[in-house]
């Protein structure tokens, strides 16, 4: 099948070759205006429903703060678009053209979304360069990365991103060594490499400073417009310095969506926040 | 960098460790049984029993005036192992001449070794033939020693008329399976009256084939088993006859592995009246084995140890090398190879045994039917001794090849129709 | 300081491969030589027993590399790679098989002695092309590499990990071992095959032939050492630790992990193949025991005390548990065991980076 | 009124000794001295010569004649090499007591030397047992004389079905007179009257006796008359069907029982692996030690073989459980949240427990007597039968799955453990001891082991070698159920002992085993965590 799918490709001499192609993103198609569409999406463990009849859409460019209670389904709906968890029915789009249930993780990664964890998940025995390095947009193949050799244009790049995250010191440091800020800005780093169309940025400053905080919505911020980013965050003053766009998850599907102030007025989400 | 002193030590110690020479007042035999590992449990004793009988040696004053010292290592059950302990043994530790070995894979892993040194093993367990090695004496049964003269016994005596074949799969059932088939076929016994069966090593779970064997045996006709099983499944495979009650009065097995050591393992009331068939029992009587028991019981401290077949052929096996040594007046593996062609000593069931020219022995066949108390009682002994068979006359592969090492055909496998001696290594 | 140290280890050649490639070659050329030039008796002769001996070393060691590139740099913890040594192994032995030719005791031109014993009339099929050196070497390679492949692209595919894959690896020798142990395999059943001559038409029995055989290990030892080493050293490699320590995270990033698996996977089980292969005509056998998944276990337990995730302490746990081995089993027979049990324990209870990570730990501390 | 029974007895004494005297009176009159001599026949070598004293003395009439040849039947029949004497001899030790024939009376301690056993073998003790049933047919106790009738069947001609014929007129005992029935017929079948046979075969329709399907075959295949053939095949139809469906139950029996011990070997390895997560490679060994101290304890009390084994099973669980602990203490603790490396340790720690068996006890198999109570089998029909030691393993099995089960989710102990091992900083936030919960969990999951070590020396070797033998096939099968899951364990070892039992018949039992390995392999290609995995955010931990 795929064979002779090479063969037809071979003889249309107009077409590129997919592996010349520059991937990344190049089909994301995003004429409708959303870059993100989640619908009637529903997902149980062990009868116990994580996510009920969820409707979502995300905008392109836009900067969308994503709270809710524990339990709400945040961390399962992420798993959802990264493809890490399968739902039991609905459908997830990526732009009008991918559908995100039909790729794996790495496909995903490679179609543009990136994520940050809750917990921060980095490389913990490579340096930190080498962690960017990893995440670097680019081709991801065995081979290639067997013969891989970094471009000057390519350090570049890192060393800028360092300077963006602030690690420019502990280039050499390993990333295990580093503390749980640095940590969380490193994994920030790796999202910059990773240069996604759509960023998901899971709990961003759980453990960090005053400081660190308003850099990191600094930073938010400015990724908004080229990068779709969606936020999942419990802290309310964080939320409110750079969202524009909230919505509330409670068990399993979206409570209440609007403005920061619109939803902190709604009597629902008070109750949910209040009421437990 | 510590870890490149470290290798350097190695190879140094190594090297060095190879440098170590003989004494010169004594003479040493290798003893090469596993001490660990899976083959532990048979091997052991016959580690213990080359301890006494070169101990028992010393007290008579040694060999050629010089006391015999046993050199003793344990290659664990581990083949390759095997064939590295015995040039250990050989190029490090000079030792005049082995006894070891039990499986036929540890004797076919060490034979390259001997042949290219040139030293002597001597090799105590029933084996399936085919073979006759310059370097090494079978002091075991060959299939004609222990497998036809049993069929003779139960097709004779018992009136057996349906046939089991049951074995474990390697070599030494499936040679031994292949020559009784032949044997039987030859005597008149139909395809459909035998069935042969194989399982894996240790195989533990016996039910479905004692249940095949209960039904085949239930057409009416005698059936009996001749067993092959090896070593650890014998256990289970006795259990579960016991349990499905089929007695030796039934369904007779006459088993060519068994022997008072294994019995030891298993509660052998359920068994009275199963055979084996050996050259030798414990039970035998005799006044050179009342002494050897009494000599093993002394040595080992523990009066209720068994005596078994192999012990019985270490026993041969060395008063046999000491004889042509003394014959031979030296050591040396190529003169004691000449002399001991021929030599004769007291076997522990009241006969002789003779070193033939193809390097095997000559052996009585007696079957024993278990008795309540782990012992053998012979119910039949053949009228004088057999000679082993290097070669058997039922294989088509081996019937034209026959072994003499005596001059001038100094050949293990010599082609009687291409006049040929094909196989050697030197 | 710990920079350098770090970017040290990134270089290929780094000081421990300079000194590793040092002794290796240093080794080789002094057992050449006393074994060659100086003569028996001597006591700096290196006799024939110890070429093998640690011609037999070197191609565990190289064993223990495969492994350690494996479970040291992508967390897999083969408890089969003993499955891909043994084939290995099995296909030289054809190859020696057939090299006997008319020699056999029964004088068969074709078939090798066991086939004739069980009264085989005709080759296998799967006998045929291993008389011809290229065709065996060629399946040295193929034959653990596909199964390697095979059972790689299942298992990575279906994300088997953790102790399932263990096991499961572990299932997979099992397997082969009742499989080669049959005699209708035509593999020679437990006796496996045996009673070689001679290799490329040189004397298996000749002193030189060993010494031939020793300096090919020794090669094949370096150069594999040196591919591991290329490729934990490639971003490749980084990649590979990278899924050892969060593999999913390494899959959100972009990377194929099934395939990074897959490929370096394949390639360690070539490897093993290759020292399978080295080994058999230097210890003269190969049996279904290697199959035996104890085996596999101790080649991890080598790794473990050499020190896992450097490619030179797998050499070191390799020959340093042979070497004790060798030893104990002459020198305390009966107790040998109580030895090496409490040396495994001891190693993962104190040594938890092995023997060198230990001796680098206190270099540290000096220095 | 006790005296009604007395009267009953003495009167049936008096038929008796009226019937045994008549019988003795046909036969040579059987004095003493001419019995003795009889007696030296088995002084010779040759068996046919035993045998054909053994008859003479059977049809002797002499009170002593059953004495003897049961006694020969037993090894017990010794000679005197001084005098030729024949005696009952008793092993002591290494020599024997003698007992006079006659007179009862100790004769001494002779050695091994001065005496020689009167040997039979398995076609002289054969014809020894039908002897002494023919003799038994005429016993008191109606249970002897089922026994000697069963004896009689297999080689039944017609003639002693007129003996049986006549025997069963007087037979008051239900089940003896139906063994004697079926005994007729099976006589009648030979019969040349064609009447005795077609009855013969419409009588035994339906039974399952090998001799009657033996016998129907040769009539349905060498008979002469054509109705008889015809019958003969009809019934051996019916028969075969019968069978066939026995078979298989037979089979899916084994499989049951292969299965429980699969469960037995693997069960406490779901709780040291499944629920600790640790990789205990010494498991093996720990259900070895549980087989060494059955044969230790049977050592101390060697006449109680009943009583040890159920002292066994408690003291197996504390010895096995003990290793355990300190194994834990000693090692296991210090490398919690390293499951691999508890595999090296583990693995050292086998290498230790089985050469200090070894040393300590013997590199050699041990002997541990399986207790009257399991040996033999119930006999649901003459092909298939239901061994007793294996349903007591089943039964077993069931027994302590139970108690397990009961333990992990009924008790506090239970509780604390699933606690620690879905969350171990949590649990002891909440005040669980997680090290005595540890060392407790480990130290259960060890005494199993210890408990399937008994049930596993009822049928296996018991020595150093044991537990390696068993290792890999527990693995195999908890991580086939599913890694921490007891019903997975269940599931799993039943499936596999039934799918090895299965396709044993089909393709041996080494290819069985084989395809076995290769389909957990497959399978966890399908489901990567088992048949039961554990599901949500638990899992990924």
């Amino acid at each position: 099948m795929s064979a002779m799918n090479f063969i037809e490709q071979i003889r249309q001499r107009d077409r590129v070759f997919d592996f010349i192609q520059p991937q990344a993103s190049s089909r994301l198609d995003v004429s409708h205006g959303n870059i993100l569409y989640l619908e009637d999406i529903s997902v149980s463990f062990d009868g116990f429903k994580a996510i009920n009849n969820l409707n979502l859409y995300i905008k392109e460019g836009e900067l969308r703060c994503i709270i809710g209670p524990n339990g709400a389904g945040k961390t399962t709906m992420m798993d959802i678009i990264t493809g890490k968890t399968r739902p039991d029915t609905g459908s997830a789009w990526f732009g009008s053209r991918i559908n995100l249930l039909e790729l794996d993780e790495p496909e995903i990664a490679e179609a543009g979304i990136g994520r940050k964890f809750q917990k921060p998940t980095v490389f913990e025995n490579h340096l930190v360069v080498d962690n960017l390095e990893l995440a670097m947009a680019g081709n991801k193949s065995v081979i290639t990365s067997l013969f891989a050799r970094l471009s000057a244009a390519q350090k570049e790049r890192i060393d800028e991103v360092l300077e963006t995250i602030g690690l420019k010191d502990n280039k050499y440091r390993l990333a295990g060594s580093l503390s749980h800020g640095q940590k969380q800005w490193l994994e920030i780093g790796m999202l910059l490499m990773q240069n996604p169309k759509l960023l998901l940025v899971d709990e961003p400053v759980a453990g960090m400073t005053h400081q660190e905080m308003d850099r990191t919505a600094e930073l938010l911020k400015s990724l908004a417009g080229q990068h779709s980013v969606v936020v999942v965050e419990h802290d309310m003053d964080f939320v409110r310095s750079i969202a524009n766009h909230v919505t509330v998850l409670h068990q399993g599907s979206v409570l209440a969506e609007g403005t920061m102030d619109q939803v902190q007025s709604n009597p629902k989400v008070v109750e949910v926040y209040l009421g437990e | 960098m510590s870890f490149k002193k470290l290798l350097t030590g190695t190879i140094a110690g190594l090297t060095l460790s190879t440098g170590a020479m003989a004494a010169d007042d004594t003479i040493k035999v290798g003893v090469l049984h596993s001490l660990s590992g899976t083959m532990a449990i048979s091997e052991t004793t016959l580690k213990d029993t080359m301890l006494m009988l070169i101990d028992e040696q010393n007290k008579k004053g040694g060999v050629l005036g010089k006391k015999l010292e046993a050199v003793v290592v344990d290659p664990a059950s581990d083949w390759p192992l095997f064939a590295e302990k015995a040039r250990e043994l050989i190029e490090k530790e000079k030792v005049s001449s082995v006894f070891g070995c039990w499986t036929s894979v540890s004797r076919k892993s060490v034979l390259p070794v001997f042949e290219e040194l040139d030293s002597l093993l001597f090799y105590p367990v029933q084996y399936e033939g085919e073979e006759s090695s310059k370097n090494v004496f079978y002091t075991g049964a060959a299939p004609n020693q222990q497998a036809v003269p049993a069929v003779d016994y139960l097709m004779n005596d018992l009136g057996v008329e349906r046939w089991v074949l049951a074995g474990t799969d390697y070599v030494y059932p499936r040679t031994t399976n292949k020559i009784l088939e032949a044997y039987l076929k030859s005597k008149g016994v139909a395809e459909k009256d035998i069935m042969i069966n194989y399982t894996p090593f240790g195989h533990s779970d016996w039910q479905s084939i004692v249940s095949d064997i209960k039904k085949f045996g239930a057409a009416g006709k005698k059936t009996a088993v001749v067993s092959t099983i090896n070593g650890d499944a014998n256990v289970p495979f006795y259990k579960e006859l016991g349990n499905q009650g089929i007695s030796a009065q039934d369904i007779p097995v006459v088993a060519f592995s068994v022997g008072e050591e294994e019995l030891s393992g298993i509660d052998t009331k359920p068994l009275v009246g199963h055979l084996a068939a050996w050259n030798y029992f414990m039970s035998v009587e005799a006044e050179e084995n009342y002494s050897f028991i009494d000599a093993w019981h002394a040595f080992i401290k523990d009066k209720k140890r068994v005596t078994n077949d192999p012990m019985e052929a270490h026993y041969i096996g060395f008063n046999m090398w000491v004889k042509a040594v003394e014959k031979a007046g030296t050591t040396d593996p190529a003169a004691v190879q000449e002399a001991i062609i021929g030599v004769s000593v007291p076997n522990l069931t009241g006969g002789f045994a003779t070193m033939m020219p193809n390097h095997h022995i000559t052996k009585p066949v007696l079957i024993g039917e278990i008795q309540a108390d782990g012992q053998f009682e012979v119910v039949s002994q053949t009228p004088g001794t057999v000679v082993g068979d290097a070669w058997s006359d039922f294989l088509p592969g081996s019937k034209d090849i026959l072994a003499d090492w005596r001059k001038p055909l100094s050949c293990g496998n010599y082609n009687v129709k291409t006049s040929k001696c094909s196989g050697q290594n030197y | 300081m710990l920079d350098k140290a770090l970017m040290n280890d990134r270089l290929i050649f780094d000081k421990k491969t300079q000194s590793f490639l040092a002794i290796l070659t240093a080794v080789a050329l002094l057992v050449s030589l006393l074994n060659t030039f100086v003569p028996e008796g001597h006591i700096l002769h290196c006799s024939t027993f110890t070429v093998t001996l640690l011609g037999k070393y070197l191609c565990y060691a190289l064993l223990a590399v495969s492994v350690d590139l494996v479970w040291g740099y992508l967390g897999i913890l083969s408890l089969g790679h003993g499955a891909f040594f043994a084939l290995g192994g099995y296909a030289m032995g054809m190859y020696l098989m057939r090299q006997i030719g008319d020699r056999g005791v029964y004088g068969d031109p074709l078939l090798p002695d066991f086939m004739v014993f069980l009264n085989w009339k005709e080759l296998p099929w799967f006998w045929h092309g291993f008389d011809m050196f290229w065709f065996a070497s060629l399946m040295v390679i193929l034959v653990p590499g596909l199964l390697a492949f095979v059972f790689g692209w299942m298992a990575f595919r279906s994300r088997v990990t953790g102790v399932y894959l263990s096991i499961i690896t572990q299932a997979l020798t099992y397997a082969l071992q009742q499989a080669f142990f049959r005699n209708e395999m035509g593999f020679g059943g437990n006796n496996g095959l045996t009673d070689f001559k001679e290799i490329m038409g040189f004397d298996l029995q000749s002193d030189a032939t060993r010494l031939g055989l020793f300096l090919c290990t020794a090669l094949a030892l370096g150069l594999g050492y040196m591919a591991c080493r290329y490729i934990v050293c490639s971003k490749l490699g980084r990649v590979a630790v990278a899924v050892r320590d969060a593999e999913s995270r390494t899959r959100f990033i972009g990377y194929r992990v099934d395939k990074v698996k897959l490929w370096i996977f394949t390639f360690s089980a070539i490897l093993a193949g290759i020292a399978g292969a080295l080994y058999v005509p230097q210890v003269g056998i190969i049996n279904p025991g290697e199959f035996n998944p104890i085996n596999s276990i101790e080649i991890v337990i080598w790794v473990a005390v050499g020190g896992r995730a450097t490619l030179y302490g797998a050499v070191v746990g390799a020959i340093l548990i042979n070497y004790a081995k060798s030893t104990f089993t002459g020198w305390l027979p009966d107790a040998w065991l109580f030895a090496l049990g409490g040396i495994f324990v001891f190693v993962t209870l104190y040594l938890p980076k092995g023997v060198t990570g230990f001796l680098n730990r206190k270099q540290e501390q000096l220095a | 009124m006790p005296l009604l029974p007395a009267l009953r007895s003495a009167i049936l004494l008096f038929i008796f000794s009226i019937f045994f005297i008549g019988q003795a009176s046909a036969a040579p009159v059987a004095d003493e001295t001419e019995f003795k001599q009889l007696l030296n026949g088995f002084t010779q070598k040759s068996f046919a010569a035993k045998a054909n004293t053994a008859q003479q003395v059977a049809t002797s009439g002499h009170p002593k004649a059953k004495q003897v040849l049961e006694a020969m039947a037993e090894s017990r029949l010794y000679f005197r090499k001084s005098d030729q004497l024949v005696v009952f001899a008793d092993k002591d030790g290494r020599s024997y007591v003698l007992t006079d024939i006659f007179s009862n009376e100790t004769l001494g301690t002779f050695s091994r030397r001065e005496v020689s056993k009167v040997k039979t073998n398995n076609s002289l003790r054969a014809k020894l047992g039908k002897m002494v049933a023919e003799i038994e047919l005429k016993h008191p106790d109606a249970s002897v004389r089922l026994a000697a009738v069963e004896a009689m069947i297999p080689k039944l001609k017609e003639d002693d079905a007129d003996l049986f014929g006549s025997l069963i007129k007087e037979e008051q005992d239900e089940s003896v007179k139906k063994a004697l029935q079926f005994g007729i017929y099976i006589g009648y079948l030979d019969s040349s009257k064609k009447e005795r046979v077609l009855n013969a075969i419409e009588a035994l329709d339906g039974e399952l006796e090998p001799i009657v399907r033996n016998k129907l075959t040769s009539l349905a295949n060498n008979s002469d008359d054509k109705d008889i053939k015809k019958a003969a095949k009809k019934s051996l139809k019916g028969i075969e069907s019968k069978i066939s469906i026995f078979s298989n139950l037979e089979t899916i029996y084994f499989g049951i029982s292969l299965g429980s011990i699969l469960i037995l070997a693997a069960i406490g390895l779901a709780i040291t692996f499944g629920v600790m997560g640790v990789i205990n490679m010494a498991h093996g060994e720990l259900i070895m030690l549980g087989a060494y101290t059955t044969y230790l304890i049977q050592q101390a009390m060697p006449n109680h073989t009943t009583a040890s084994i159920f002292l066994a099973i408690p003291a197996a669980f504390c010895v096995s459980g003990m290793v355990g602990i300190a194994i834990e203490r000693g090692v296991i603790r210090f490398l919690y949240g390293r499951p691999l490396e508890t595999l090296l340790a583990t693995f050292g720690i086998s290498l230790i427990l089985q050469q200090l068996v070894r040393t300590v006890i013997s590199p050699q198999n041990r002997t541990v007597e399986t207790p009257a109570f399991m040996s033999g089998s119930i006999d649901i029909n003459p092909i298939f039968a239901l061994t007793y030691n294996r349903l007591y393993i089943i039964s077993f099995c069931i027994l302590v799955f139970i108690a397990l089960f009961f333990i992990l989710k009924r008790t506090r102990l239970g509780l604390q453990v699933r606690a620690v091992s879905q969350n171990r900083s949590m649990a002891k936030a909440m005040g669980v001891r997680s090290d005595w919960v540890d060392a407790m969990t480990f130290g259960l999951g060890s005494g199993v082991a210890g408990i399937a070590g008994v049930a596993l020396s009822q049928i296996t070797n018991v020595g150093p070698n044991m537990g390696q033998s068993y290792i890999i096939d527990s693995f195999m099968v908890v991580v086939f159920g599913g890694v921490g899951n007891l019903w997975g364990t269940l599931v799993a070892g039943l499936s596999l002992g039934v799918a090895n039992k299965v396709l044993e018949p089909m393709a041996g039992a080494v290819l069985a085993k084989i395809m076995v390995l290769v389909f957990i392999i497959l399978f966890i290609q399908k489901r990567p965590r088992g048949l039961f995995p554990q599901k949500g955010r638990a899992a990924e931990a």
